[in-house]
Order: C-alpha cells, then structure tokens, then sequence
C-alpha cells in the first residue's frame, strides 16, 4: 500500500523528524484559506502517488500568497501519468546547502531492513544504483537490535561533517526505523534530506509504502489509503480472495495460482496475443468466487476473450468443474470463454465442463491459442 | 536418496486442528508421510485422526522424536510458530501459510541461523520426495520416484510442470516449492547445493519468477559451483513494473526484477530457458541425452 | 517511582489488558456524581501506595449505591500506614472461579525481565516464594526478542485448561510485557488476574513502580506521579543533585557517596546511637549542594546533632573544606555539628575547617561517638 | 600480577570531549595510564591533551589497538556507547556513567556475551592497579601496589577501606568498584574467580550492601570454589527497608537483599565480616598471618 508524501510528511512529524511546514488543499480556495498572507517562498506539490510528477510540472514554487494559489490553479486538476491531481501541498520551501539520500527497505538478499543513504540526494536513487552504485551506503539491520544510535552515527559520520548535524542526521534515521518497523513500512525515503544555510537537517520529500499483508495490525495505516481507480478494483479484488491486476491488453485471464497466472499472461503474449490482466483466484473450488472473477475481469470494457486456466491440485479438477460450471450458469456474457483444465481427476472435470457447451482444451497451450483465436475474431 | 526429507522423516503439525490444518494432515497421512503428532495448545492428550496432540513444540518433539514441522497457523501467527519451532529444537521447518508480514519473516532469520534450523516457506506448497514423504499440500498423485530435482516459488506452476515431467517418465528425487514471499528460508542457491551434493539427483528444474535477483545469484552459483545440468523457466516475462504480482515477492521495482535479466543470467550460465513450460521436459532430457 | 492502583489499571486498560469498570474519587460527593444507581456488587478500595490496605479496613463491598457511598465515607481520610487516604477506586466486583498471580520485575541475577507466575494468587507473591517456592513459574525473557506468543502461551499453559482461557492469558502476558518495556517498569504486577464463572480472564488488581533512572524518557509516567510528603522531600532532593531518605532516629548524617552514607548510618547504630536520615551528597565542593543538604537535613525537627562525614577522592579535601566553610557561614543553626573529613589533601582540609571552630574529627569512628554525645547532650 | 588491567592495557575514552571525560582522561593520564585514544563524533583528527581523537569506537581500535575502552557518555547515550565499544571488539569496557537505565542495561547484557566482553560498571568508580593502569575516577594518590584484592559496591567507602588497607601497609593487586546498580557487569563471582586464578593476589577483600542477593551467592561460591582468605564489609544494616538507599540496586525488597543475611551468608562461608570499615585491615591480617 502507497500514501501520498503529504501523508509521510504526517508521519514523520508524528516520529519527530523535522519537516518545512506545510498545507494539504484540494481547492484553490483552501489554498486562499489555509495560506498565510506573509510573502515568502513556497513549494506547491502535487501529490498524486507516481514518480516524476516534477518533470510533469507538478511542481511549482512561488513567492508570495497569490503566486502560490495560481501556481495551485496551474496544478490541480492535471494529468500525470493518467492520474488526476486532486490535492497539493503547500509548504514553506527552505534553503539547501547540500541534499542527501536515505531510505528503508525490506532486503531479500540479506533478508533484514537495510538502511541506503547517499550524498548523491534529489534524485532518483535507483539511477545512483545504476550509475556509481559505490556512493550508496548500505547497512543490513539486526532485527534483534534494531538501528542503534551508534550504527546510525557511524552512516551520519559519512554524510555530514559537524557534530551537531551529525548528531540530528543520526537521530532522524533512528527515529525513520522506529517508524519504519512501527507501522510495517516495506520502504520508507527521505529525498532529499537536506543541510540548510544555518546548518538545520531537515526531510524534504518523503515516500513510504506499506507490506500489505500487515495491514491487519496497522489501523491507522489503512485510514491513510486513498487509493486510485485501478488500485480499487484490485483492492476489492484482494477482500474477495482475489488477486487482480489490470493490464492493456484485450484477452482475460482467470487463473488457479499466481504463478501459473503469470506463466498464462507470458504464452498469451508469446502466441502474439495481449493480456488483458492478471487474475489468481487460488485455491478454492467455491463458484461464487468464479463469479466474482468473472464480474471483475469483465468490467474491463477491452476484454473480447477469456482464458480460464486451471490446474488441479487438492482440489480436485471434477470439483473445480463442477463449481465453474454453477458459476458459467450465473454469469451472462457475449465475451467467449475458453476453459482449460488439467491435473487431478482431469478427465472427470472435462466431461462435466462439456456439459456448458464452452471450448474446452486439455493444455495451456491450445487454450491460448484458441484464446487469440477468438479474440481476433470479435475485433 | 533425495534432500531435505525421506521416509524416514517425523512430522508434527502446527495447527493440526484448524480446518486446513486437519485437512492436509489427512492427505500427508495418506500418501504415508510419518506424521508422529500435532500441535494445538490446551488440546495436548487429545488425538486427530489418530495422531497426538500436544500443547507445544517441544513437548511434540520430546515425546515423538519429530525432526521436521509443518505450519498452518493464520498469518498473524505464523512468525511465531516459526520460532516456537525453531527454539524447540525441529531441524526443518516449512510454513505454508501464506500473508505472513515481511517483519515476522525477518524477525525469524536471526533465530533459524542461531538455532540451525531450516525453513522452507512461508507461502508455500511444501515439499515431496515422491513415495517416501510429503510436507504439505501438493498433490502427491502427480508425482513419481525418479532422479530429477526441482526447486520453484510457485505452486500451481509447479504442478503444471511436474504434471509434464511425470508424463514424459521423468521422475523426481525431491520437489521443492520455496514460496512466493520477498524474504523466505531456504532459497535457490541453498537448494542447488543440495541437489548437487545428492547422488540421486540427475538433474534440476529452476522455477523462478520476476522480483528480486535471487535467479540472477543461482545462475552465477550454477556456473561456478555446480557440475550437474539445470533447466530453468521465469514467469512474469509480460508482468508491469511496479505492480505485485499475487505473491509478495513477484513484483519488478525500478528496473530490477525483470525475467529479460533473469533469462539472460541464466542463459549466460549456460542454463537453457523454456520459453513456455511445456518445454521444460525435452529440454531436461536433452541435457540428459535422454 | 510508583503509581496507584488506578493508574496501574488505566495504563493497563489502554495496553488492551482487560479489567472491570471502575472510577476514581476524591469525596464522597464524587462517589454520588459518578457510581451509577444499578444494584450490583461494588468494591471500594483506598489508593495508597502502601501494602496490607486490605487488612487495614480500606478495601469494602458494597451491594448498593449507597452502600458504596457509606463505605466510601468510612475509607476517605483514613490512615493506613501513616497515609491518608485521599483518594478511593470504585469498581465492579466481579465473581471469582480462581484467583492467578502474575509480574514482570527486573531481575538482577539472569540481568533480564523475568515473568513470574503462580495459581497462588491473591495474596502476596513474596509470601508464596517464602511458603513454596516451587509453586511460582519464573521466565527470563530474552531482550531482544522480547516475551515470544509462544512463551507467553507456555506459561499460560501450566495455569489455565481451556485453549480460550490459555489464548486470553498468554495474550494478557504478552501486552503486559510490551507495557513493561515502553514505560521502563521495574515491577508491573496483576495480583490477582481472574478466571470468572463465565470463563473471562481478568485483571482485578494491579501495581506498578518504574525505574527513576529512566524518567527523563518517560513524560506520560512522571505526569502521573503523586508523590506524600516525605517523597516529594525526596524528589526534591534529587533534584538538587542529592540523594535524601528520612529515617526515624535523631542523628542526622550528610555524607559523600552512597556506600559510604549507609556505612555512616550503620556505624551511628553501631555506637548506640539513631540516624535521622540517608543524605549523600555526591562528589562535588559546590558549597550550594552543602547549603541544600543542610537545609533538607534541618527541616527534620528531630534532629538534634549532625554529622558531616567527607572522604576526599578526586575531590581534594581542601577543595571540599572550603566548600564546607563557604557553606557553613550560610547556614544558621543551634543543632551542634561534628566534621570529619579524611582523604587526599586531609591535613590541609582540616586546617581550614578548624577556622568555623566546629568540632573536626579525623575517622568515622570518632565523628560518629561526637555526634552521639551532642545528640545526649541536647535531649 | 594482577587482574582484567596492568601497564600494557590501552585504553581509550569513549566522551573524552566531555566535562568529566576530559577531566578524568588528564587523571588517568597523569597517573600513568596508557591513554591510547577518545572517541567523539565528528571530533576525530583533533586532539585532546595530546590524545588522538576518534569518530567511533572501531576506528579508535583499528587505530591504536586499543584493549579497554572506559565510558564518560550521559546517561541516556550509555548503553549504546557499551554496544559501540562491545560490537567494536574491546575487550574490557568500563561504564562510570551513574544513572544509566535498568532496560537499557538488560538489552546490553546478551550483546556483551555475543561479542565476549567483559564491563565493568555502570555506575562505578572504575577499576586500578597500583602503579600500572587506573581506569575511572578513583583517586590513585591512596592505592599502593601489594598484595590483596578488592571488590566493592560503592565508591568512597571503598576509598575509605583502601586508605586504611594502605595506612596499614595491606598494598593492592586490583581494586575494582563493580557498581551500585542493581543489573551490572562483573560482579563478584566473577571476580573472585579472577582473584583465585592471579598468583599474585593473596587476599580479597568484599565490600557489600544492601539488595539482591549477590553477597550470598558470592559466599557460597567462596564456601565451595576458593583457597584464599575473603574478609567481608556490609553496608546498609540500618536501612529501611523499600527505599533505595543512594544506588539504584540498594533496595531492600519484601524482606530480602538485607545485611543481615548477607553477614550470616559470609559467616557460614567462614568469611569474617567487619562490624565497621576500620576492623577490615585488623582482619586481613590476621588471615594472612601478619
């Protein structure tokens, strides 16, 4: 789960690392309200949940009240990356000396939280990784211990040079992991982290993401959601038991797995054809979640055939037909379905699925083909 | 022979009297896995399909010797069950339960490594070594003694391929489904070394996904390290960046991740890569001169 | 630190650990405002932080309203233990099946918090370590993985039969330790925690000290403090840097260092005298922190001799003379003094004291006989 | 002989910048110590009177080899200044630092273990070995070398006793003051231990007070482990019971950690314990037959 950086900036506060004021608005006449009348340099940000808004021009400064609410007209309401900005923030733009990274992640490889910080700060630290991977500084955290202010000290030794900015560095990355581990964050930045001209350490821009699957014991996390249009569907898929993924393409997929869902999209489009999602519905043979697959699947206007690809485990295959074919009664479409179902009790499940009058196919292979097939046929 | 399990392996069961947890007991018994106990606290005494129950890890492994645990708790506990194993003494530990918070996983690590145990999972299938023991909730029917390794973070997938693998008379030593999570036990390169110390083992399938470099590390360690072949196939070769896909660990951050990369290091070890699964079987016997 | 019954019970409250409804009151007027009309059955417990209230006639039922608010009138300004009692807790009584024991404390010899637990509840958990021992489960607890669920619910196990009540208790165990660490506890006990006849494990009542040494982390806690009398003479105390506790005899002592202050007292006893306190004082020559020590020392109005008992470390005694005199020319008083003072620089030390013209002594030994004739010699 | 310093320890002092770290490192300097070294963020390449500073704690090491490190930090730093200098791979770390919390050194102590390094402290003096190495705040003008060792709870009491040992010509080996909080590093055991095993120490000296049970402990150990005489001193025989008596671990709990079962322990370990501190040097002599 994303928020925006306005509400990491909350967050931040709330952990006591020091952020430039600053007001959320979703109109300009919140901006004319909440906007004192003192002239003085501010940022106006889009905050919309996509990278590069400041290429886009969602970005923008101003120097007194009334360039901050054009600035604000300017940017509420634009298009960046597909999204529409329907917030900014307004905050107080400070003087920088020098700009820093630092960041959480969750590390595979070290399997631990691992601590990035680089004096390479404001830009996209994936391009520092790819261009002098040697200026990020790494540190894998002791789940045991945690980030210990003298570790913490030792990364700060290596970015500033004063005792007292050290001292505030170190303690702002202490302060990030509490909040890191506190609300189950699985990425947590400050970019930039800045030095100011009177020798202040404060976060700048902060990004934070959430494991989804701790969200069950981060309530005040989950309040902080607001998600997009694609984002919702897929959530509403996640709370029937699904797991969705709009993509591009036309033909839909409905898959027993995730990584025979994946496997499914790579032959649709190695046969030439294009997915139209991604779509896990595990491991039940439950037809009410067939039907809210299919209802999900089918609310993407572009979708002019389905692949229905399952693989019987456990579950046996002449269950799983049987609760297709209760969930294909309810299910009134025009878009042509082609069933595929293999494993378990194969055979069995064939002769019921029959029964629906739908193609139906033995392998991955022919159903994909027979999928293009009749996708091309209904362009 | 085969690695990690054998028909000599002595099972317990986390969560024994959940519903999937007696379920899966059940089939486990069935295909004739050893199942010596259960675990299910303030139910010690009682019996589940003619299996003890008891009230914790330790007093499962005191009592019946248990050298392998299986975990079926829900999510929010399942970190736990983890370490109760592991503190108990259980030399493998595999989690199926799937949703476990990347922090409990992470919590975990430093207890396997200081207690020695090994894990496989969380969000995963399990493991078999066809006829002599399954751990898990794979589907036994679809696999068959035989020399062939197979290592994947899928599961259905996994099946599928098998599925083929047994069609085409290629049996198995043992099948590993290490999960779909960013941060989870044993691992490719873990596995490989395994299968490459196993007389048995002729050959083994790689079954990797988008997310991660771990394909990327198990291709530089097939190059240097091992002497038997390895056949790999990567799902989510037409996935978006950004987006997870179903499990955890399948999702391409800022560049990295991909299956272009992953198919590119494996080829560069010399590992051929299926472009579609049904590939897989010819390709194993090929390297097998079969 | 420590904290009264109320506070104990709110802070378990917001830590999820269930207790019975209750409110606190200062009059019985507030009982009449705040205790609702329903007929049930109440308990009305003196807070004071002293033990054996119980025995001591402060803790009442009551079937009715006002009968609560009669036995809330026998219980306000009581004295148990030389306290008034000022405040009273009115709660839900609740049916008892069985009475449990439960505390963390740190502990010294394994240097980690420990779980102590026991089916003795009730009643005083130093009395059943005395009696039978064997009959308290004890669990060091590893720091840096905290107190595990699977831990919790090992204990929990030799205590409750039924897998709700063992899921409730370890679950109680678990928030309790997680209490106990973010507020720098040194004892959080729930004596007794509950199994009610409708099978609910509860904590009825509860104590908790903290650690002063972490106060300065602890905001919430210290705004809880209500210390009596001789407390805040202590807090005061500390404050300035000292390290005070009345006692009951009439010799006072001020001395430098803590071993050496008991060692004082003990020799006072030992020569048949009485000490009229514990005053260390620390290791500077700020003549200020002499001038405090006295004034704390002399509000004591059973004090009628004192004894200044100085051995010069770091601080050379010659320093610390002059403190002595600076301090000694503040400070106006009949009660006759004797000075000892020994160490690096002694000689010289003693030379200047002898300028006030008190009585200077070389050893403890001779300070301590002084002080006891002049205390006989004013009686 | 002599135990944990002697003049080949290099010492290093991790707050040297500080008040009281600057203040002491120019004692302990003056006294002879070999002064390696001061650790200060962001100070390193300065000097102080002549001692090199340091950024951290593994630089100080890596620089000057540094085998002690004695810690002046405030308290709220104190416990990570211990992690610092443990995780650095100093062997004896010494805290002065009062006031240090319980917690704090409880997450230390396994830390400390992990890592094999001995603390003296928190809340201490310090430790010395006449004419060789003084670590802390203890003032070197009363110690003389000799013969007898000395453990103690407190400070100026056991300034106290060492000015009566030395007036009495009862020269020292080690003196070490372990500290008055109720969770430290070494404490007696383990120092008596040491005192057992150096050749040159020929008897020790215990002084103890009120809280825990660590007097017992140490008498029984005497009783079972110890060829050489121990002459004991308790402190706090008139204290109340439930007040903290100065120190944080000089608390007499429900009955427990009182002076007069320490004296009776030491008793029946047949330790002589001193009514009063100038009995101490008197007693001492007569067990080494002087």
């Amino acid at each position: 789960m994303k928020i925006h950086e306005y509400q990491a900036r909350n967050l931040f506060r709330k952990y006591g690392i020091p952020v430039p004021e600053g007001v959320v608005c979703h109109s300009v006449d919140e901006v004319k309200q909440k906007v004192s009348d003192e002239d003085k340099l501010r940022v106006v940000k889009a905050q919309v949940q996509v990278g590069g808004r400041g290429k886009a021009g969602g970005v923008k400064l101003a120097t007194t009240k009334a360039e901050a609410v054009e600035k604000a007209k300017q940017i509420l309401g634009m298009e960046i990356k597909g999204i529409t900005v329907e917030k900014i923030l307004v905050a107080d733009a400070v003087d920088i000396e020098k700009e820093f990274y630092v960041g959480l992640i969750n590390d595979r490889n070290t399997k631990s939280v691992t601590l990035m910080a680089s004096a390479e700060g404001g830009v996209e630290i994936e391009e520092v990784a790819k261009v002098s991977p040697e200026k990020i500084i790494k540190m894998a955290i002791d789940p045991a211990m945690g980030l210990m202010a003298w570790q913490a000290r030792k990364i700060a030794l290596q970015l500033f040079n004063d005792p007292k900015q050290i001292r505030q560095a170190a303690d702002i990355f202490v302060k990030l992991y509490a909040l890191y581990i506190d609300t189950d964050s699985s990425l947590a930045e400050i970019n930039p982290l800045v030095l100011t001209p009177d020798k202040q350490v404060l976060a700048i821009d902060g990004k934070m993401n959430f494991d989804d699957n701790a969200l069950f014991r981060q309530k005040e996390i989950i309040a902080m959601r607001e998600a997009d249009e694609n984002e919702q569907k897929e959530i509403e898929a996640n709370a029937k038991g699904l797991s969705y993924i709009k993509l591009d393409g036309n033909i839909g997929c409905m898959v027993n797995g995730a990584g025979l869902a994946m496997a499914t999209m790579d032959m649709i489009k190695l046969y030439g054809g294009d997915p139209a999602n991604f779509l896990d519905i595990g491991g039940s043979s439950n037809p009410q979640k067939v039907v809210d697959a299919m209802n999900i699947l089918l609310s993407d206007k572009n979708v002019n055939s389905v692949m229905i690809n399952i693989f019987g485990g456990i579950t046996r295959c002449d269950d799983v037909a049987r609760g297709l074919v209760a969930a294909l009664d309810i299910i009134k479409t025009e878009v042509p379905i082609v069933i595929r179902l293999s494993g378990t009790n194969a055979k069995e499940g064939l002769e019921i699925i029959k029964t629906t009058g739908l193609p139906v196919v033995e392998t991955m292979s022919e159903a994909a083909k027979t999928a293009i097939e009749l996708s091309i046929s209904r362009k | 022979m085969s690695i990690l399990i054998n028909k000599d392996t002595k099972v317990i069961v986390q969560g024994i009297t959940g519903r999937d947890g007696a379920f899966h007991t059940s089939k486990m018994k069935a295909y004739g896995t050893n199942i010596v106990g259960g675990i299910s606290p303030g139910k010690g005494g009682q019996q589940v399909d003619g299996i003890p129950v008891f009230n914790t890890v330790a007093e499962a492994v005191k009592a019946t010797g248990a050298n392998a645990s299986v975990i079926f708790v829900p999510a929010p506990f399942a970190g736990d069950a983890i370490m109760e194993a592991s503190y108990a003494g259980v030399d493998l530990v595999i989690c199926i339960t799937e949703h476990v918070p990347v922090q409990d996983m992470i919590k975990v690590t430093p207890v396997l490594k200081k207690n020695g145990t090994k894990l496989v999972g969380a969000n995963c299938p399990g493991l078999i070594t066809p006829d002599e023991c399954l751990i898990g909730i794979l589907p036994g029917m679809i696999f068959k003694k035989g020399n062939v390794g197979l290592i994947s973070r899928s599961g259905t997938l996994t099946y599928e391929v098998v599925n083929m693998l047994t069609e085409n008379n290629l049996g198995q030593t043992t099948c590993v489904g290490i999960g779909g999570d960013s941060v989870s036990g044993l691992y490719f390169i873990d596995l490989l070394e395994m299968y490459e110390n196993d007389p048995e083992t002729e050959a083994v399938v790689v079954i990797g996904e988008i997310g991660g470099d771990a394909e990327e590390q198990a291709a530089r360690f097939i190059k240097d390290k091992m002497t038997k072949p390895v056949v790999a196939f990567i799902a989510g070769q037409s996935a978006p960046p950004g987006k997870r896909m179903g499990h955890a660990g399948a999702i391409i951050s800022s560049g990295a991740g991909t299956a272009e990369e992953k198919i590119k290091a494996f080829k560069a070890a010399g590992v051929p890569v299926a472009k579609e699964p049904r590939e897989i079987p010819g390709l194993v016997k090929e390297k097998l001169g079969l």
